[in-house]
C-alpha cells in the first residue's frame, strides 16, 4: 500500500543546510530553464526544448540522495535530473546552443544530455527509453559488485508503454537496485493523462509487477527527500527495485514552442500558487535562513554567464559530425 | 489553384475521404488535439471522438490495433507522429501488417495507411529527423510513398486510403510546412508507380523523391544557368517505382544521378543504379551514381548537420561530375 | 477480486447436451494434434508443431460461448482455438501438410492456421501478436456497430511483454469488448514462467489495468464455460474488457521436437491423472450419457482420414507462391 | 582441426572469452538451459546464473538492458533467439545503441554483441525466416557480421565480443547445425571487413555471404565444369565490407553477380553494384548484377519455399549468363 509521506514531520528533521542544499539546487534549475526558454524564444537555442518548470522539487529531492558513484536515467525533459545529479550548468547551456565543449560536442542538445562523469546516463527522446538502459545499468553495476544504484526518472506518460511492464517486471525479478521515479505532471504531451490511462495508475501498476512504492507531493522537496531517502535506503539495502510517485505540476507547454493555450488559466495560476520553490523558501524564512533571496540572485546571475558565454562560444569544427560513430567501419568525408 | 502546404494538401484529402467512406478513421497521439503539425485540424469536430481517436503513448499497439480494426472490415490511418516512434511497433509492421495477407493465403486484407512524417526537421538530432524509407522497398506485402509537394501529398493520400494494400505513407517533414499550390476541387488519385517529370534535358537523369526534391530544383536551375540540362524524375512512390521512367530518360541521357536526403549506404539510391545496369546494360550507360548522406547519425548542431547533409551545392557538384565525366 | 468458480454448480446446471457438446470438442481437439504429432513424428509434417494436449478445456469452454460473427486471436498454440471455433479439421491437416487446399493455401502452416470465414482471425508467430490484433478488431467492430465480441487466447509467457500493458489499457479505456484469456500452463517454452515472472501474476497486472476477471481451474472445463459465460455476459452487456485466467498444464514439451525430458515427469504423471477430457468424461458417464466412447472414436476416426487425405493431397502449384502479397507492387517471376 | 557445427564453434568462442574476460555475460530466453541450439549447453554450470541469465519473454528490455550493462562496464552477449523477434526490439537497437555514443558526443560505449540466427530454417513460414541484414548496413552507428563457416563463426565472434563498437552478428540458422572443421587450439579473432576468398577463376566474379555460401560453392564446382571458373569471395562482414578486394576481382573479372538469400529488391547486392559501378566506371565493367530472393514473404510449404529460394541451379544459370553475356 503507498505510504504517504507528511512534508512538516520530514522538514523538522531536516537541517537547515540541506534545506538549503535543496533551495539551491531548485533555484537554479529553475533559473536554468527560465534562461533557456528566454533564449529560445530569442532564436539562440535551435530545435526543441523541453522544461520542467514547476517539477523542480522532484529532481532536486531525489538526486540529494544519491552519491556521485549513482546512475540516473532521464527522459525528454531531463534539465532538472541533470543538475540534480551534478551536471555542470556552463557546459549544458553549450550544448544546448549547440556549441564546441557541451556535453555532446553539439550533437545531442537539449534532448540528449548526458554526463557519464557524474553518473548522468543520458536524457532520452523516446518516451520510456531510459527504461530498459536503467535496468541494465542496475544490473551490470550488481554484477561487478558496485555498491551504487540507479534511479530511473519518466514521465506519467511513459506508464502506457509496453517497456514500463518489461522494465519493472525485470528489476523485481533480479532484484536489481533500482529506484523509478514517476514524475506526474498529469500530462502527457497536450494530453491529459488520465484520458488515456485506465485502471487505478502507476503505484498498482508497479505493484501487480512486485515493485512497491511510495507516493508523495512532487511539490513539496521536504517530502520527496525524505520519500527517496527511505527508498533508497531500502534499495541500498538490496530488496530490490522500488518506486515514487511524485505528483507535480507542468506550468508550461509541451516545448518551448507550444503557448500552452489548451491549458485550463485556473489550474495554472493555482500550480503556480503552490510553487514547490514559493514553499520551499517560506519554510527556509521560517527556519531562519538569511541568505535565501542570495541563492537566487546567484541562480539567475550564473545561468545568464552561462546563457552569454554560450552565446559567445565557438561553433564545433564540422569535422567533427564524423567522429564517435564507430570506431570500425567509420566513415571519414562526405 | 488553392495556396496550400503540404499538412493543408493532407489535412484536405483525409478529410474528403473521410466525408466519402464512414469506415476511414484516424488513430494516434494528439490526433484529436489536431495532430502535431494541425494535419487533423477540426477533425474531432467534424468526425467526433470515434473517428478521430487520440490514444496512450503505446506505438505497438497504435499500430497492431489499426491493422486488428482493417480485418474486422474499417479502414484506419494509422498516425505514428514522426517516422523515429516506428521503431516501437515494428513487430505489428514487419511481422504482421506486411505478412499477413500472405500467411492466411489471401484471408486477411491489412487496408491500413501508415502515416510517418520523416526526415531531417531542423536540429532534432538523431532520434527525431531518421529516413529509413529504403528498409521498406526491402519488406514484401507494402506500398512505399513519399511526396513532395502538396499536389502529391493529396493526390497519393487519396489513393493510400482507397487501397487495399498497406500503404506506408511518408511524409515529408521538412517541407511539411512550406507554402505550395494544388488544383482546387475534388482530389483526384494519382496511381502509385508513376514519376513525376520536373524537368526536362538531356545530359543528365536525376531520380529523387521526398523532402529534398526543391532543393534537387534550385540545383538545376544553377545547372542550366551553366549549360547542363537535366532530367528529373521525383519518383513518388518507391514501391512500386516507375522503372520504366527511369530507363527511358537514362536510356536518352545516358547519365544517372540519384538524389536522396537519408545516408547513402544502403539507401534505395542502390537499388536503382542497379536496376539500370541490370536492365540497360553498362556499355548503354556512361555514369551511375548517387548522392546521399554519409553514414552518420544526425548531430543536433546546425553546422554539424549541414556539414552532413544534402546541400544544393553538393547536388550541382555531383551533377555536374556525372555529366561532364 | 478473482471470484473462483465451483465446477459442481455449474456442472449440474449444465444439460447433457452442452456437456456433449464440449466433450465432442476437447476429444476432437485431443484426436487433431495426436495425429498430427504422429504425423510430424513420420515425417509427413514439415517445420514446427506446437500441440495444447491437456489444455483442450480452455479453448473448449471458452469458444462453447461464442457465435460465428465472434472473433478471436490465437498464439503459437492455436489448433484448439481454431477447432473450438469452428475451422474444419481437414483444411487444417491439410495446411499442417502444406497442401493445396489448406487454410492459407500452404503458405501458414500450423502457426498461422486462420478461418476467417468462421471469425478466427489467426494463429500467431510472435508471442502476444494477437492481443493488439484482437483489441484493435474490437474496436473496429464497436465502430461498426456490431454486436459481435472478441477473444483474444494468450499465454502465461505472454504477460512479460510490453503489448500485454498496452492492449489492456487500450481496451480498458475505450470500453472494448474484448475477453483476455491468459492460458497459464505455468512455462513459457522451455522455461517455468514463475521463475522470469515478478509480482502476484496475471490477474493483479490485469487489474492495475482496469480490466477485471476470473480465475478458475483450466483443466475443469464446466468451470471455464461457466466463467467464460459469465464473463462474456458482462463483456456483451458493454462493460469492457475481462480476463479469463484458466490454469492448465501442457502435457508436452515446447515443440513436437521437444521430448521435454527437463519436465518433471512426477509433474506430468499428476496431470495425465487430473486429465481434463477424462473429467468430463466421468461426469458424462455419472450423468448417464450413453455415446462416450462413440465421441471419442468418430473424434479419433475423423483425424485419422484428415491425416489420409492431407497425406494424399496435392502440393499446392509453386506459382502460387507469388499471390496474396499485395495487389499493386506485385512480383510475378523470379 | 576439429569437427565442429556452426553452434559449436559459437559456443567455443564465447565460453573462450568469458573465460578471459569476467566481464563478459550472456542474456536471454532459455540461454541458461543452452540455448535454442545449444549455443550455450554448459555455460550454466561453468559460469553460473549470474553470467548466464535465462529473461522474460521482454525483448525491448532484452536488449535495452543489455545496453545499460554496458554503459556501466559489462560486456553483454544480448541473444534474440532468431532474428525476427528483433523487430520487438528496434526502438532499443536502433535508436538507443546504435545512436548513443555519437548523440552523446562519445562518452557511451556500447560494447554490446547482439545475437540474431536469421535467414531461412526449413518450414519456419514468414515469421520465423527473415533476413534483412541490409537494413543494418544502411544504419550509422553499428557493425553487422555473417559468418557462414565454423572458423568464421568463432573467429568473427570473438572479435565481436573484444570489440568496443556493437556488433550485430548474424548467425546463419540454416548452416547452424551443418557439419564442418575448424582449426584446434586458441581461437584468433578475425579482423571486420576482410573477405574469404573461396575459389580462384577469371570469369566472373561472385560475392556472397551467410547461409546461402555453400550453394554459391556447390553451383562453383558445376560451373568449372562447364569451364567457367568464378572468383569467390564470401564478404563475413556486411559494415565494414571488404571493397577493395571486390574492386580488385572485378578489375580482373569485368564481371560482377551478388548472390544472396534475401530479397533481391533493396538488398544489400544492390549497394554492391552501386559501389563497384561508382568506382570501377561503366567503361570497365561488363555485367554487375545480383541474384536474390522475390519480393515475397517467405511460404511454410516445402514446394512454395523451393520456389521462391534460391538454389543451385538458379547461381549456376545467373552465373552462367554473367559470364557469358
Ligand atoms: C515512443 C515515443 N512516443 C511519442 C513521443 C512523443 N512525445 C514526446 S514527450 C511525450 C509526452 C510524454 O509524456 P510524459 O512521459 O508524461 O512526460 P512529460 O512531457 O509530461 O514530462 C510524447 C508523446 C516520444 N518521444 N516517444
Ligand atoms: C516475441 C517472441 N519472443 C519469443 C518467441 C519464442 N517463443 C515461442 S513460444 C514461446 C513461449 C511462450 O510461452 P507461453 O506464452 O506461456 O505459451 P505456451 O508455449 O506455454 O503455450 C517463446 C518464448 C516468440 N515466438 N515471440
Ligand atoms: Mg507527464
Ligand atoms: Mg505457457
Amino acid at each position: 500500500m503507498p505510504k504517504k509521506k507528511s512534508s512538516e514531520k520530514a522538514g523538522s528533521g531536516h537541517n537547515l543546510a540541506r534545506l538549503t542544499e535543496l533551495y539551491n539546487t531548485m533555484t537554479r534549475i529553475r533559473a536554468f530553464e527560465e534562461t533557456a526558454l528566454t533564449a529560445h524564444k530569442a532564436g539562440e537555442i535551435p530545435g526543441p526544448l523541453h522544461v520542467s518548470i514547476g517539477q523542480e522539487g522532484v529532481a532536486a529531492g531525489v538526486c540529494i540522495n544519491l552519491t556521485r558513484e549513482d546512475r540516473i536515467t532521464s527522459n525528454h525533459r531531463g534539465h532538472g535530473h541533470a543538475l540534480a545529479k551534478g551536471a555542470e550548468a556552463s557546459r549544458m547551456f553549450l550544448e544546448l546552443f549547440g556549441r564546441a565543449g557541451g556535453y555532446c560536442g553539439g550533437k545531442g542538445g537539449s534532448m540528449h544530455i548526458a554526463d557519464f562523469s557524474v553518473g548522468m546516463l543520458g536524457a532520452n527522446g523516446v518516451v520510456t527509453g531510459g527504461i530498459p538502459i536503467a535496468v541494465g545499468a542496475a544490473q551490470g553495476l550488481k554484477m561487478l559488485k558496485s555498491k551504487a544504484v540507479v534511479v530511473c526518472f519518466f514521465g506519467d506518460g511513459a506508464i502506457n508503454r509496453g517497456p514500463f511492464l518489461e522494465g519493472l517486471n525485470w528489476a523485481a525479478l533480479y532484484n536489481l537496485p533500482v529506484l523509478f521515479v514517476c514524475e506526474d505532471n498529469g500530462v502527457a504531451a497536450f494530453t491529459a493523462t488520465a484520458s488515456v490511462t485506465a485502471g487505478p495508475g502507476v503505484m498498482a501498476r508497479a505493484a501487480s509487477l512486485g515493485v512497491s512504492g511510495v507516493s508523495v507531493d512532487g511539490n513539496d522537496v521536504v517530502a520527496v527527500d525524505a520519500a527517496a531517502a527511505h527508498l533508497l535506503a531500502e534499495v541500498r539495502g538490496g530488496v530490490g527495485p522500488r518506486l515514487l510517485h511524485a505528483k507535480t505540476y507542468r506550468w508550461t507547454g509541451h516545448t518551448s514552442t507550444d503557448a500552452a493555450a489548451w491549458r485550463d488559466p485556473v489550474e495554472v495560476s493555482a500550480a503556480k500558487a503552490g510553487c514547490p520553490i514559493a514553499r520551499l523558501k517560506s519554510l527556509l524564512i521560517e527556519r531562519g535562513a538569511a541568505n535565501v533571496e542570495a541563492i537566487a540572485q546567484a541562480a539567475a546571475g550564473e545561468m545568464t554567464a552561462c546563457r552569454s558565454a554560450a552565446h559567445a562560444a565557438p561553433w564545433p569544427d564540422p569535422a567533427t559530425a564524423f567522429d564517435d560513430v564507430q570506431d570500425v567501419g567509420a566513415v571519414r568525408h562526405v | 489553384m488553392i495556396d496550400v502546404t503540404l499538412v493543408d494538401a493532407g489535412r484536405l484529402a483525409v478529410q474528403q475521404e473521410m466525408r466519402r467512406d464512414p469506415r476511414v478513421w484516424v488513430l494516434g497521439e494528439d490526433v484529436a488535439r489536431g495532430g502535431l503539425w494541425g494535419q487533423y485540424r477540426g477533425f474531432l469536430e467534424e468526425f467526433g471522438a470515434e473517428r478521430i481517436v487520440s490514444t496512450p503513448i503505446s506505438e505497438s499497439t497504435i499500430m497492431g490495433a489499426g491493422l486488428g480494426a482493417a480485418l474486422v472490415g474499417t479502414r484506419p490511418i494509422i498516425e505514428m507522429r514522426i517516422f523515429d516512434f516506428v521503431m516501437c511497433a515494428m513487430d505489428e509492421l514487419v511481422n504482421q501488417i506486411a505478412k499477413i495477407r500472405y500467411m492466411f493465403g489471401g484471408q486477411a486484407r491489412p487496408a491500413v495507411v501508415v502515416r510517418m512524417p520523416h526526415g531531417m526537421w531542423r536540429n532534432s538530432a538523431a532520434q527525431h529527423s531518421q529516413m529509413l524509407e529504403s528498409w521498406f522497398v526491402h519488406l514484401p506485402g507494402v506500398i512505399v510513398v513519399a511526396p513532395s509537394c502538396a499536389a502529391d501529398e493529396a493526390g497519393l493520400m487519396v489513393s493510400a486510403i482507397r487501397s487495399d494494400d498497406p500503404v506506408l505513407f511518408f511524409d515529408p517533414k521538412d517541407l511539411w510546412l512550406a507554402a505550395d499550390r494544388m488544383p482546387a476541387g475534388e482530389i483526384q488519385p494519382i496511381p502509385f508507380g508513376k514519376a513525376r517529370r520536373l524537368h526536362e534535358g538531356g545530359d543528365l537523369t536525376i531520380v529523387t523523391w521526398s523532402a529534398i526534391v526543391p532543393k534537387v530544383m534550385e540545383a538545376v536551375t544553377l545547372l542550366a544557368a551553366q549549360g547542363v540540362h537535366a532530367d528529373v524524375l521525383d519518383l513518388r512512390t518507391l514501391w512500386p517505382w516507375d522503372e520504366a521512367a527511369v530507363l527511358a530518360s537514362v536510356k536518352k541521357t545516358k547519365r544517372l544521378l540519384v538524389v536522396h536526403e537519408a545516408v547513402e549506404v544502403g539507401g534505395f539510391g542502390g537499388e536503382i543504379v542497379a536496376r539500370v545496369i541490370d536492365q540497360l546494360g553498362t556499355a548503354h550507360v556512361k555514369v551511375a551514381r548517387r548522392l546521399g548522406a554519409p553514414r552518420l547519425p544526425i548531430p543536433f548542431s546546425p553546422p554539424l548537420e549541414n556539414q552532413i547533409r544534402v546541400t544544393t551545392e553538393k547536388i550541382v557538384a555531383a551533377a555536374m561530375k556525372a555529366a561532364r565525366e
